[in-house]
């Protein structure tokens, strides 16, 4: 998906062109995210989960949580991972095999912002100190591409995790085993938010679709959390940013993520 | 078959299952037909409490060239469960199982699809389990054929798909998955209804050669139950829901 | 061994020819296996072996029996796991590297066929429940390929299975022990027989040769077990078989295995 | 941000840093052009007690060929780190964070690098870690530029990197391990001082919108600290030492 | 060399070691030249209880095409231990053991090989150890090299191979398995007893410079007598029995 | 850096004519190795480490120690692993990936060098037997290539052994733990000298640079201890040597390995 061609340059002029009249392809204004639709328990049996549409971009997040050994030197904290995919059928140009560097990074990012935000209060994740602990485990599947992964991936795993049930285990011959009726809902302290703006000649939109996607110089990815402060930050491809624009794109994330989160506490408040 | 659960009664004394079916009786099944937006033909299937999505793309070019054959298209399939479909989070790289099932679809598939028409090219077929509750392989043959035929690929028949098997020492239709664990058999069959050809064929566990012909039986009343369900779905897209 | 030549199109079109008289290209008639010879012991340093020539198919089964983990679950338990491998010598167009989908398949459904047959008692090679079991690891290599691999590997496995001998272990100091003399074989119930056939046009033949396997249109292998109940199958190739076919394969998997089995008996009892 | 020591002092009453520095100060910087005799250009970096050797080979072609591209030459960017070169022994094959990394440096010299000028070819940067003290993205980014130019590879600018961060609650420069453990943000920045441009940002840890600024100002006065040195590795090469 | 095993003894007042040999003796060696029906050529070798397999391929097309050399013929050798053939099962993925192992035989038998006479092509050597008992090495050599004129590969000579080694503080011939792991050192040596050369030759364990001279005298020794063998097993498939 | 062009025909024209009047490219004796730089302590925060310069051959060692799971039978020892890497930039041909065969060799051969002259007293590593040994594990990474990696990767790892500190650990709640002040030297009993030949016509010369390794017909790395004795030896290559010719690398190797021995001793000296 970052392959140039003559098509993608003619699009890209004809974008540029837009963006000169302060107009997208898609007819939304620069700052203006794509329409948002979040479906929670889209995947019963798992312990968590979402179906999040953001345009034409479509994504799905299962989360699953069970005992795990933790990390070393972090046996009093729990466990978080999240991974993501692009299932084959997303795209044309997807392969199947182990993920390649872009993959990589998107899981990373996606983690990170969440991490980072300290969203999960992990301490509260332990089952025995130093032996067994609760590992939330937080799997996005791309289900279709137009674009911007990062943003929805990272409203997936977010809106799959608010609205998680994780069982509760006690350890019994040294084995976690699992408490009858001792449901609860995954600790969280705050709600992050991703944010992605690209960059396409001297202009900044906010959640690039596929074409803009295609076109764009550099890329930047921030994450805030619930007091508007920002937790996590990625600046991608090619090209780079002026000190100017990366301030602009700091107050663009706040801006964006505060309704974008209002979302997100829906979706939390629908799965109670 | 795994180990039995001894306080579960699979099947009481009025013919009911453990999920209140009677012994010829599939699990609720929907299949919707397209939906993916990038995928040349795409098929959404719940069978009970599986969830599965299939997306085709093709004909189209084979990567590496040595792959294609100059004298017919090829069908490649992939079978892949999502971490979170499993009660045990699932390790993302595809099991041995995986590869197996991809195989044993694709040839289930294969007599049904008219890859002569298309030399050099691949078709490929892309299925995703999201939930998985047994019996995803005939589930999942079942959106495969739908998906193909969204994607236009020109075909001889549909191949529809459904388990028989034996549980409480009888033949039932459509295994669950508590009837996959505790149960004494199970066999998945993929059919071609007007071509009155079985594609997909394996068994696991033990059945006398009277039980054998009545599972095979079973199972292909119930593929053609999955057949009117998947003619439903092409045209419920294709004519609008009108038809029902 | 799958790809389809114009030499194969010419031996198809013979094949199809002599089968319409009645005939195969060896002579068999349409139900009869190959001739089957099973030399055991064949590698006396494993705990069981044999090694099998079907026609001109040959393969090495070993077993190897070591104390393992139990799987999660399964703690009352012993394991058993079959696997098969082509040597690259079996035939030129055998590629080293990871096994593809032909031989996983080989393998899964040889091992299914033992497996679902209950053959081997695994809830007598129990160390300590939970903690320690036996494991039986039955690998078969592939040493010359003539058709047929699936029949070839399921009674060399069973061959060596039923000649077998275990060690005994106990538990010492939580620690898997070996008993000094208290070897026995290893507790089975059943003989499992594995029968092929092929469908070349609408032809059923028993144990295709190489030739055929590469001319036919599909093919099915049905294990029986001693009380002539069928406890696996699984059908493979890019063709399908009527209702009726399926049912005239189960009747020649019941009799010809019936005829196998004798053999296999003979060669346990030559194990004593 | 990992766990915190309750007992390291990151900031002093005269606001002196753990080790030493003020808030504004970077660690002890060397940067030498050359060194390696196969590579076609090279550079060593010790930034605190970070050593890093990075080697360029380029342009030269592309194996696989379908990797080239015809429009333009192609950046390809290893990061890598010895077993050594971290407390626990590090397992060699490439971990994730490793690829992230390779490819996160790879976008930060691409702006900087006139690859237009040799279409069909790659120009290979390889990065190794011999000894790890945080802020190893930034060094190896400081040495890749210089080790470009020694190739002789044209560019428009160096990228300079350091990073800024956050710890007792202020905004410092070039956080150390210590400080990325216990502190509060860690922020690399690479920057192109002559064409202003920010090519690597990442932040992890929490700021205010007013600290965010902040802190990318002091990234970017450490930037131009360490291109000052930047170009003395090159002078001193090409020039001999006189100038300093 | 592993731990020793206190009880055993490794020779006896009279210079019998533990499996009844003296100290100049090969164990039991049997050759048989053919018998895989697939192969070009093939060999099979008992020597002690060690049972090896080798077939050969070739000369044939080398594929991917860019690894075959236009002005000879390459030589490729794998050296495979079946997961039965030793007391621990072993894993199937070949080791590095078995990758260096493959090295050294090939580069043992390539002196022996006339490959210039083919070039662009490949012969394949495949070595399968059925049981294995110390001296694997050396066997799966011998047993390489009447494959290979099995196959009608031309030749510039055998490649006979055994190994010396020393136990007891005395130097012996062919280490067995118990001699390998409680003895003093273990040297496989293969030799081509018409050109005198010495082609495949390893040393583990400590050796005097005089006892490292005997030792390769020993090898040499043992050597021949393998050879003779290996022309026995040809002459017996080709001429028939009747030459003793 | 095997393969072999119209250029290395060439070269090897010369290098023979050369030797024909007992001259080498470099203008070193047959005999002579090239010049031995060891810096020793190159990586301060590894345990262990040295930085080698054989000509224009350069390797680091780095030595890490660590507690770690003793190998199955072997409860009564430390673990010693050895490894070496090409990296990328010390030679145009590298690829990387994961390691070819000639890498392999090299590691293995290395670590016998050092495992078979019992260099490192594994039996003074061990923290609680069957439970808890020290493990010393030297990475060799190749920075430069210029032939002969084999003596020097053996010299780094040997030198960086011969000055490594071990911490101290010792069995707390079943945990190894760290004793803190209870460092000291790696327990060494000898200093094994690993000497290369290469043989190129009829001429075996020492430490054969990148151009005389191309050229080289067949290769002999031998590993001589402190009391003189050959304790490993490796022939490679892909021709072969006389029974004289193996004598006499045998005599070269503890001529040439007495003298590159007194050079690790001095390393070792600088390291107290």
């Amino acid at each position: 998906m970052a392959s140039t061609s003559v098509i993608d340059e003619l699009k890209k002029s004809q974008i540029l062109e837009l963006l000169e009249q302060g107009k997208r392809v898609d007819g939304r204004t620069l700052d203006e995210p794509r329409k948002l639709i979040i479906e929670i328990n889209a995947i019963p049996k798992a312990n968590g989960s979402a179906r999040v549409r953001l345009g034409d971009t479509e994504v799905i997040c299962g989360v699953k949580i069970q005992p795990d050994r933790p990390f070393p030197d972090m046996g009093d904290k729990g466990i978080f991972i999240c991974t993501a995919e692009l299932l084959p059928f997303s795209h044309p140009s997807v392969e199947t095999g182990p993920p390649g560097p872009d993959v990589i990074e998107l899981a990373r990012v996606v983690d990170r912002g969440i991490r980072e935000s300290h969203m999960i209060d992990l301490t509260q994740l332990v089952i025995q100190k130093n032996k067994s602990v609760v590992g939330v485990f937080a799997d996005n599947v791309v289900v279709d591409y137009d674009g911007n992964l990062f943003d929805a991936c990272a409203y997936a795993a977010t809106a799959a995790i608010l609205t998680a049930k994780t069982p509760k285990w006690e350890m019994k011959d040294d084995v976690p085993t699992l408490v009858e009726g001792g449901e609860s809902h995954v600790p969280t302290t705050t709600i992050p938010v991703s944010v992605t703006m690209g960059k396409i000649g001297n202009y900044i939109v906010v959640d690039p679709n596929g074409d803009e996607w295609a076109s764009m110089d550099a890329r930047i990815t921030i994450t805030t959390d619930s007091n508007g402060n920002i937790c996590a930050l990625q600046k991608g491809g090619n090209g780079g940013f002026t000190f100017d624009e990366v301030i602009k794109c700091g107050e663009l994330s706040v801006k964006v993520g505060s309704k974008v989160r209002e979302m997100l506490k829906q979706a939390k408040e629908r799965g109670q | 078959m795994g180990g039995r659960d001894a306080t579960l009664v699979l099947l009481d004394e009025n013919g009911i299952r453990c999920d209140g079916r009677k012994v010829d009786e599939p699990r609720r099944i929907m299949i919707k037909a397209g939906g993916l937006k990038n995928a040349d033909g795409s098929a959404y299937i719940e069978f009970g409490d599986n969830k599965i999505l299939v997306g085709v793309f093709g004909p189209r070019d084979v990567h590496p060239k040595h792959m294609s054959n100059t004298d017919t298209g090829i069908l490649r399939v992939r079978y892949h469960m999502e971490p979170f479909s499993v009660t045990e989070r699932k390790n993302p790289a595809p099991s041995r199982r995986e590869i197996e099932i991809s195989k044993v679809i694709k040839e289930a598939l294969e007599p049904a699809v008219m890859l002569e028409k298309f030399p050099r090219t691949a078709v490929d077929v892309y299925i995703e389990v999201l939930q998985a509750d047994g019996g995803t392989r005939c589930a999942a043959l079942s959106a495969a054929s739908v998906a193909l035929a969204d994607a236009g690929i020109p075909m001889r028949d549909m191949v529809a798909a459904c388990a028989a098997g034996k549980a409480a020492d009888t033949i039932i239709l459509d295994v669950n998955n508590e009837e996959d664990q505790a149960g004494q058999a199970d066999m998945p069959i993929g059919y071609m209804p007007s071509l009155e050809k079985i594609t997909l064929l394996q068994l696991d566990g033990v059945l006398t050669p009277a039980e054998y012909k009545k599972c095979v039986e079973t199972g292909i009343h119930g593929c053609k139950i999955v057949y009117e369900l998947q003619k439903k779905a092409l045209t419920d897209k294709y004519f609008g829901n009108g038809e029902k």
